[in-house]
């Protein structure tokens, strides 16, 4: 009920009468809250010149703030520029998905532009308009970074746009890490030195060792890890950061969930297992009520200073910069922790590694589409193209809880984030942690296939037992997979491979 | 006129079977029954309430065993205080007329006019619940009796009230009806005197049926049916097991020989019926002294004989001690023989 | 009464009054706090624990991106609430009166076969009913509108209409509408005009029942609509994102408890002054 | 007669039918079928999710936790919910204000309690631990423990719907007669037994109707399991109807959800039927 | 058992009365004795609920005391008085059998299982009940269930009075003709102490050694049936009383003594005039039952004519006319025997016809 154009507040209303009287002045556009309009296939002064004033735009999106605010805002903006009215529904995570697919599956135009998660192309490609040459010509799509351009492209073909980047990557507190009277009393009473975990056994040894003590001295006691495990939420992706490295081996090719050759779930080959019983052993470290943190749990325990490390998206580093933290500057970025041992499924052993072996997990991030059912397709890309205008990405990077991350080359830029009032080492860690990722051989992406989410709940549901204490983690994993074979039977082997093989052509840098 | 034939309802804890009789306009008629006699069901099916398995109901010779309630022409008063409670009196009283379609300002003037027979005049504007219980059938009776209705239904109307409101409304009963001439009058009740004072005829029922019916004193004098006799009187007549062997009457070690005032059956088993008015003080019975009540000016005593209990009346207020000896007499005129099958099967002489 | 029990018994009220109250409470805090004063613990007191904030409260009537407005979820869910409400308590007394008073058989159907066929509605979970209802308002167009909640909300307040009429009715002496028909009354006319005057207490309980249930569905208000209409409880999960706004979830919370508040009162009313009797059972 | 009585049952009767026979033969069918996310569309695959269901240990387990749930939930609703009764029933200072105040969770959404009450047992940030703490208790793992959970939901339920259960009896109780009191007096009955041989046979028939409804209802409880603990930790919390939630609308596996769906629906009306009759015999002590 | 004195025992619901009309009990000396018979007499709203409800600690007396064998109890709740009752609407314990419900006022009070098994069987015998011990008492008729409440007191051997709150309404007349019998055999029996309150003046007659007539809160008089009945003290006890109720017959001051022109008999003037413009209403009172009807040629003090004859079944009453227009009732036998339009003599023995001053008996002059 969110109608934009109809419950615009009366200065705005105002405001957006004077901008759109006098199209001889119209370069400024500030008073849309962005420090400048920035030349682009879509910037403010080319959407200013449409008009779609009488047609209207149904947006499903995330809730507030995160995707959600950045939706609501752009179509607001959107609206005021070229007329058009522009309703958005906002939608929590868990219903998303069903709130798309119910419609889709009745065939009932209910939206024109969707945001969702990228891993669901595999369900959705098939209701997806593909973007059209004009838009992959843009300005800004051109500089999108491989890895992204490649979550929005399905059988060749470009049918999500890109508005968002993300992947796992670990956080830590420099005024811990990096204070020496910490790092001396640490080395007396572990008789290691202080690092950032190099490996997620190290990670779970820090942790501990922080963990219940108040190592800020405010009285409140602190943690060692905050992670997403709160099995509805998003723990399947914390738990494929923890797994990855273990089971993801830089030579061997092929499928990192399932062999793409005979279609058999490797969920519960030993790396998965080496994975979960970490991921179980991590929970001690946890603050009170950890296992069951949500994403917002972690953001608020990590950005508000609760935990020494955790790691997931970037909003609870952002969250942590905020110009209002209380530790803001004290949080350093760096790639996920690795594995020393590697399980080789082509030769049935383990690998040992002297340099921790690393899988970044490109993990799914927020994605845009437009529905085919759409009638106003052309608008749709449009506010699509407006939305990841240059000035609105740039703007959206810089507020924590809109949940937009560097998805562009330009974005990977030092300087750009000092400009926020980030320090040296919060600011280079950051962005050579991302750009690091971009440059691996070794990446893990989403599963995306149809039944996702059923491949998806089943895993967390097989976690979530295991880390409940319910089943052991290879019993856990073992009943996922049986859980796997069975929807790979319903699917059909054939159909899944299809869509998997899309994902392994990005994993084994095909693509 | 009404005429029922053969009513009968469907198999219940109490229903009727085969209840025939035909009701003459400008009667009341008084139907007295035991608690589930079969009396508000007569009236319920009368009405259209209860629905009918078989039989029929002709009123004026006109057939209207399937016309709906509202078109029968008949008005029922319960034995609950029921008005409206929404309503006021007035428009309690009124309600009926309205729905025969007349004007709200003569409903209202002809209610206001049978309120005031019934002795409510002052009070038209009042809701039903502020009004005492006699009240309340007051404003019952009015709206049954404003329709001026062929057929006019009091299912134990005084049954809830005091004794001395009872006994003032049954007073004034006649006075309150005498508009309805036209009418037939049913009126049920429990209590024999109720049913003697009120009625021009009274109908005894049982089990579902009608047993017997007339004139008061004469059903009083000739209860054609034992189960007629056990309810037509209080105090309550009472019977006592006895046989008969060569014209003498035996009960327990009691003998009487027929007598101007009775004759007596063949040989086989009777039950003596023995009005409160049967037994007098003095003569060759013995009987012990149960306890003696007063009622009014009169004395009930309850004897144990050693052929059973009985109760005798006396007049006057008199004092009898509880476990003496007292000799009494049974008056033959005033006894009664039935049969083991109920009838009645006493003879006297005149 | 002795005084252990008597003290039992305050002291149980107490606690209870408390528990009652504590979320409340809590959720009036939470809604002037922002993120610095949540994240550092448990605060409890404006200005002496944090320093209190109103962007909870604002931001449930400005527009788009810094909020989102109550208002016009607000007035969808009034209308939404207060038509199937009546549309269900004028169908359910009806059927209820039928229920209480005829004498119902379809077969071995009989009249508490019906009654549990309408009572039997709620056993039903939601969840098998989103899908079919999706499609069915899609072939009747009435997706996303008022009309379609209606819809629905009909076939999940019925019931409960159904049910405290029926007891309610069975508490009308039958002899009422009978007098009422001896009157001259048809069956029907001896409900408008006796019967229902003198049901106000069963009416108000059931509409209570009926708002209760209706203004406080979340799944149908969620399933069945897109962007035109919008319930106020799906408009709170809007702010259920991965980062929750805890304070304008509070303020939106407690004022969304407000409407219903009063009904609480009114119920009361009648409740204390017995009227309520024969209208729950 | 006939048509009046068809004019009272009829419009409700055809309305409840029209809306809900499409929806309910709609699911028979789709139980039948394949009809999943990748798949849409009615094909027909027999018995065979049906099949599935009887196999499907975590709905079993579920429908167990279900039982639980509710049966604890509802009997601690009653329990406490006469409680509050009886003690408001004769009067109370402030008692109107306290019946108000007792009715008012109730009215409240509970979708909308929820995330308030997940605020308020978040185990380090919210006030409950802390106050907790302060009497050297915890911290309590309300959520992440799966016994923690368990009582965290039925803590929420219990607000939520101890009002409903009040209302009820509290209404029963003040249309009771009197001389059955004045009767227990005189032969000398304590508090203890005047509730138990005169308050609660009286109020038998309100317990039974107030039982049943409250079950139907509990049986379903899905907002709060969905926003307090995501059926978690593990599926400590997992319901009958979340469980069906997550299979249908999260998996969307509509064909086997509709299954799971019309076996649930089976159970319910069979175990409340039988309830149904139980407490009836046991409290009105009717044989039929 | 006990005595039960009422001491000055009155109340008012208001928290202060202002005057006679506020009082729903006006204050009142009464004294019950031991192991007989009360009823409390009256219409509805006469105070006799409160009454009873006063006794048994229902209501606390907002003036006066209550004393049970002249220890004060005012105060003292009812489950501590010794009492007992049984109410308009039968009242058990539905979930228990007779058996149980017989036992629970012991139980209540800790009485040992041997001796609660014997009591209940002593009383069960004596209500008649025992072979329905093991039935639930829900499924007993309405005047069982009466008996259940009534064995429920008479279990208990510290009784000090059997309340019984109009206890037969809902029973049927023949069955009620058996319970009255029931209760006043008990009361023999046993010699406790009971207390009825009625609205039905036989009922009141034949159970009661001693009435207490109520009215407006105010009691009438109290006394023996017979008393009432041959002396009533005012003219509503003359209605109330009997069935019909007494004639009265207005009287004039004539020639130093009060006579009527109805009929032949005269009472003697009283020697105190009431002063002023107060002008007193004299009236004769007659019961129906003292009226003998004779043959209209036998010496008679007037004469009447039949205008309505009321069959009752043994007795009936005839309605007649007195030559002046004064109406009288008449009780008799005889009325099968009398056709309406006859004229009858009249006889009253003098001593059945009272003079009434204002109402009041007045007793100096009969």
């Amino acid at each position: 009920m969110i109608k934009i154009s109809k419950f615009i507040g009366p200065a705005t209303l105002l405001a957006l009468a004077v901008a759109a009287a006098t199209p001889a002045m119209a370069k400024d556009y500030t008073q849309f809250g962005i420090e400048k309009d920035l030349p682009g296939t879509c910037s403010y002064e080319a959407t200013d010149a449409k008009d779609y004033s009488g047609r209207s735009l149904n947006v499903i999106t995330h809730a507030i703030p995160v995707i959600g605010e950045p939706t609501a805002l752009h179509a607001e903006q959107f609206a005021a520029l070229t007329g058009a009215e522009v309703n958005v529904v906002h939608v929590p995570f868990g219903d998303l998905f069903q709130r798309i697919m119910i419609p889709f599956q009745s065939d009932q135009n209910a939206y024109d532009v969707l945001f969702y998660a990228s891993l669901w192309i595999g369900d959705f490609n098939r209701f997806l308009e593909p973007v059209p040459q004009k838009y992959i010509d843009s300005t800004g799509m051109s500089d999108v970074t491989d890895s992204f351009t490649g979550v929005a492209t399905w059988n060749g073909e470009m049918i999500q746009y890109p508005m968002d980047g993300d992947r796992h990557y670990l956080k830590y507190r420099t005024d811990i890490f990096d204070n020496a009277e910490v790092q001396a009393k640490f080395l007396a009473d572990t008789g290691s030195a202080l690092t950032v975990p190099e490996t997620w056994e190290d990670y779970n040894k820090v942790a501990a060792y922080f963990n219940d003590r108040d190592w800020d001295g405010d009285g409140e006691l602190n943690y060692g890890s905050a992670e997403v495990a709160k099995r509805d939420d998003l723990m399947f992706s914390a738990f494929i950061s923890r797994a990855a490295p273990y089971a993801k081996h830089p030579d061997v090719k092929g499928g990192f969930f399932f062999d793409l050759e005979t279609m058999e779930p490797l969920i519960n080959s030993p790396g998965f297992v080496r994975g979960l019983q970490l991921f179980v052993d991590a929970q001690k470290s946890f603050p009170p009520g950890g296992n069951n943190f949500g994403l917002g749990d972690e953001i608020f325990s990590f950005g508000g200073g609760q935990t020494l490390m955790s790691y997931s998206w970037d909003d609870a580093y952002v969250q942590a910069n905020q110009k209002d933290s209380r530790i803001r500057n004290m949080v350093a970025a760096a790639p996920l922790p690795g594995a020393g041992e590697v399980w080789n499924r082509d030769t049935g052993t383990w690998d040992t590694f002297a340099t921790p072996n690393r899988a970044p997990y490109m993990t799914w991030g927020w994605s845009s589409a437009v529905s085919q059912m759409s009638e106003e397709k052309e608008m749709a890309f449009d506010f699509l193209c407006f939305f990841a205008n240059e000035a609105n990405a740039k703007n959206d990077l810089q507020i924590g809880r809109f949940g937009v991350n560097p998805y562009r080359n330009e974005h990977l830029d030092v300087d750009f984030w000092k400009g926020q009032g980030w320090e040296d080492k919060t600011a280079e860690s950051y962005v050579s942690t991302l750009s690091d990722m971009e440059e691996s051989q070794n990446r893990v992406f989403d599963l995306r296939v149809p039944g996702v989410s059923q491949f998806m709940s089943s895993m967390a549901n097989g976690v979530a037992e295991a880390m409940a204490g319910q089943k052991s983690a290879q019993d856990a994993l073992d009943g996922v997979a049986k859980e796997w074979a069975e929807i790979t039977e319903r699917i059909g082997k054939d159909r899944l491979r299809a869509a998997y093989a899309n994902v392994v052509k990005l994993e084994d840098n095909e693509g | 006129m009404l005429q029922i034939d053969h009513l009968t309802t469907a198999k219940a804890k109490v229903s009727l079977d085969n209840v025939s009789f035909l009701f003459e306009a400008g009667n009341i008629y008084t139907i007295l029954g035991r608690t589930g006699a079969g009396k508000t069901e007569l009236l319920r099916a009368l009405m259209g309430l209860n629905p009918l398995i078989n039989g029929d109901i002709k009123l004026d010779k006109e057939n209207i065993t399937k016309r709906p309630i509202r078109d029968r022409n008949m008005s029922l008063v319960y034995q609950q205080f029921i008005n409206y409670p929404h309503l006021s009196v007035l428009d309690n009283v009124a309600f009926p007329l309205r729905r025969q379609g007349k004007k709200k300002a003569q409903a209202q003037a002809l209610a206001s006019t049978m309120l005031t027979t019934v002795g409510l005049g002052d009070f038209l504007h009042r809701r039903p619940s502020q009004l005492s219980g006699g009240q309340q059938q007051r404003v019952a009776l009015a709206r049954a009796m404003v329709k001026q209705s062929r057929i006019l239904m009091l299912d134990e109307p005084l049954a809830n009230l005091d004794y001395k409101l009872r006994e003032q409304l049954r007073e004034e009963f006649p006075r309150l009806v005498a508009d309805n001439q036209e009418s037939v009058i049913l009126y049920t009740t429990t209590e024999p005197r109720e049913a003697m004072e009120l009625g021009n005829t009274m109908i005894v029922m049982h089990d579902g049926e009608i047993i017997a019916s007339g004139p008061p004193a004469d059903l009083f004098a000739h209860p054609p049916t034992k189960d007629t006799a056990s309810v037509i009187s209080d105090p309550p007549i009472s019977f006592i097991s006895g046989f008969v062997r060569d014209q003498v009457l035996y009960f327990g070690e009691g003998q009487l020989a027929p007598s101007e005032g009775l004759q007596l059956p063949p040989d086989g088993p009777v039950t003596i019926a023995l009005r409160p008015d049967a037994i007098e003080p003095g003569g060759a019975f013995t009987a012990k002294i149960g306890l003696s009540e007063f009622s009014g000016s009169q004395t009930i005593i309850h004897l144990d004989f050693d052929f059973g209990r009985a109760i005798m009346m006396v007049e006057g207020i008199e004092t009898f001690k509880s476990g003496d000896n007292l000799s009494i007499s049974i008056q033959a005129e005033q006894m009664m023989l039935f049969a083991p099958d109920g009838r009645n099967i006493t003879l006297r002489d005149n | 009464m002795n005084k252990f029990y008597h003290t039992l018994k305050t002291l149980f009220l107490l606690g209870w009054s408390i528990f009652v109250v504590f979320p409340f409470l809590w959720a009036l805090s939470t809604s002037f706090k922002d993120a610095n004063a949540i994240t550092s613990g448990a605060t409890y007191i404006p200005w002496v624990d944090f320093e209190p904030s109103t962007q909870g409260w604002t931001s449930l009537f400005t527009n788009g991106s810094q909020g989102i407005n109550i208002v016009g979820p607000f007035i969808d869910s009034a209308a939404v609430t207060l038509i199937a409400s009546l549309v269900s308590l004028i169908l359910g007394t009806l059927a209820a009166y039928g229920l209480s008073r005829f004498e119902y058989r379809l077969g071995f159907v009989k009249n508490a076969d019906i009654t549990f066929f309408f009572i039997s509605q709620r056993i039903m979970p939601p969840i098998v009913l989103a899908i079919p209802f999706f499609l069915m308002l899609k072939e009747l167009g009435a997706l996303d509108t008022i009309f379609g909640l209606v819809l629905v909300y009909v076939a999940l307040l019925l019931p409960i209409a159904v049910w405290v009429m029926t007891d309610f009715f069975a508490g009308i002496p039958k002899e009422l509408d009978e007098m009422a028909m001896t009157d001259g009354c048809s069956p029907i006319g001896a409900f408008f005009r006796v019967i229902l005057p003198n049901s106000v207490p069963g009416l108000v309980v059931a509409g209570m029942f009926c708002l209760i249930f209706g203004w406080n569905d979340f799944f149908f208000a969620f399933t069945l609509t897109f962007t035109e209409t919008q319930l106020l409880p799906v408009s709170i999960v809007s702010l259920n994102s991965s980062v929750t706004p805890w304070w304008s979830l509070s303020a939106f919370a407690l004022i969304s408890v407000a409407p219903l508040a009063l009904v609480a009162i009114v119920v009361e009313r009648y409740m204390s002054r017995g009227t309520m009797s024969g209208a729950i059972r | 007669m006939l048509s009046s009585k068809h004019f009272f049952l009829l419009p409700a009767l055809l309305t409840l039918v029209a809306i809900i026979l499409f929806p309910l033969l709609f699911t028979v069918r789709v139980s039948f079928s394949s009809w999943d996310v990748f798949q849409s569309g009615l094909d027909f695959i027999g018995g065979s999710n049906y099949v599935r269901v009887f196999a499907d240990d975590r709905f079993w387990q579920s429908l167990q936790r279900l039982s639980l749930l509710s049966i604890i939930s509802v009997s601690l609703q009653y329990t406490l919910g006469f409680a509050l009764a009886l003690a408001v029933w004769k009067q109370v200072r402030g008692g109107r204000l306290l019946r108000v105040l007792f009715l008012i969770p109730m009215m409240t959404t509970p979708v909308v309690m929820s995330v308030i009450w997940r605020t308020v047992f978040h185990e380090s940030l919210g006030p409950v631990n802390d106050i907790l703490s302060a009497f050297g208790v915890g911290p309590v793992p309300w959520l992440s423990s799966a016994t923690g959970a368990f009582i965290s939901v039925l803590i929420v339920e219990v607000w939520q719907w101890t009002p409903f259960m009040f209302l009820l009896l509290l209404a029963g109780l003040v249309s009771l007669p009197k001389e059955p009191y004045l009767a227990a007096a005189i032969d000398g009955a304590g508090t203890w037994r005047t509730f138990w041989q005169v308050t609660f046979p009286l109020m038998a028939p309100i317990t039974i109707g107030a039982l049943i409804i409250r079950l139907i209802e509990a049986s379903k409880i899905m907002d709060t399991v969905y926003v307090l603990t995501s059926g978690g930790p593990g599926t400590a919390t997992e319901t009958s109807s979340y469980y069906i939630y997550i299979r249908g609308l999260r998996d969307f596996q509509i064909g086997y959800s509709a299954a799971l769906s019309l076996v649930y629906l089976v159970i319910m009306i069979i175990s409340l039927t039988i309830i149904a009759k139980l407490l009836l015999r046991t409290l009105v002590g009717k044989d039929e | 058992m006990a005595k039960i004195v009422l001491e000055n025992l009155g109340h008012s619901y208001l928290s202060n009365p202002k005057g006679e009309h506020d009082f729903a009990l006006k204050p009142v000396n009464l004294t019950w004795e031991d192991g007989k018979t009360y009823a409390l007499l009256g219409p509805s709203g006469c105070g006799k609920t409160t009454m009873l409800n006063i006794i048994s600690g229902l209501v606390p007396p907002s003036h006066g005391r209550l004393l049970f064998d002249d220890q004060d109890v005012t105060s003292v709740p009812t489950s501590a008085r010794n009492i007992a009752q049984v109410f308009q609407f039968p009242v058990i314990y539905s979930t228990k059998t007779v058996r149980q419900n017989l036992a629970f006022p012991l139980e209540c009070r800790g009485m040992t299982p041997s001796k609660i098994k014997q009591r209940v069987a002593e009383v069960a015998t004596l209500l008649d009940l025992d072979y329905a011990l093991d039935m639930p008492a829900r499924k007993l008729s309405a005047d069982q269930k009466q008996l259940i409440s009534l064995g429920r007191g008479l279990v208990r051997e510290d009784v000090s009075a059997i309340l019984l709150d109009e206890p037969l309404t809902v029973i049927d007349p023949q069955m009620k003709f058996m319970l009255r019998r029931k209760l006043r055999e008990i009361n023999r029996q046993t010699g406790m102490t009971m207390i009825l309150v009625t609205h039905d003046q036989s009922e009141a007659m034949s159970f009661a050694d001693e009435i207490v007539v109520m009215k407006d809160g105010l009691v009438q008089q109290s006394g023996t049936p017979e008393e009432l009945f041959s002396q009533p003290q005012n003219d509503f006890v003359g209605y109330f009383i009997g069935s019909p109720p007494m004639n009265m017959i207005t009287l004039e001051p004539n020639l130093g003594s009060l006579s009527t022109e109805a009929i032949n008999l005269t009472k003697p003037l009283p020697a105190a005039m009431p002063v002023g413009n107060n002008v007193s209403i004299y009236q004769m009172g007659i019961r129906p039952e003292h009226i003998v009807m004779v043959d209209k040629e036998s010496d008679s003090i007037g004469k009447g004519t039949i205008i309505k004859i009321e069959h009752l079944g043994v007795d009936g009453v005839v309605t007649l006319k007195l030559p002046t227009g004064v109406i009288i009732k008449a009780k008799t036998r005889k009325h099968t025997e009398m056709t309406l339009g006859d004229t009858f003599g009249i006889r009253v023995c003098k001593k059945n016809a009272l003079l009434y001053i204002d109402g009041t008996l007045s007793s100096s002059l009969n």
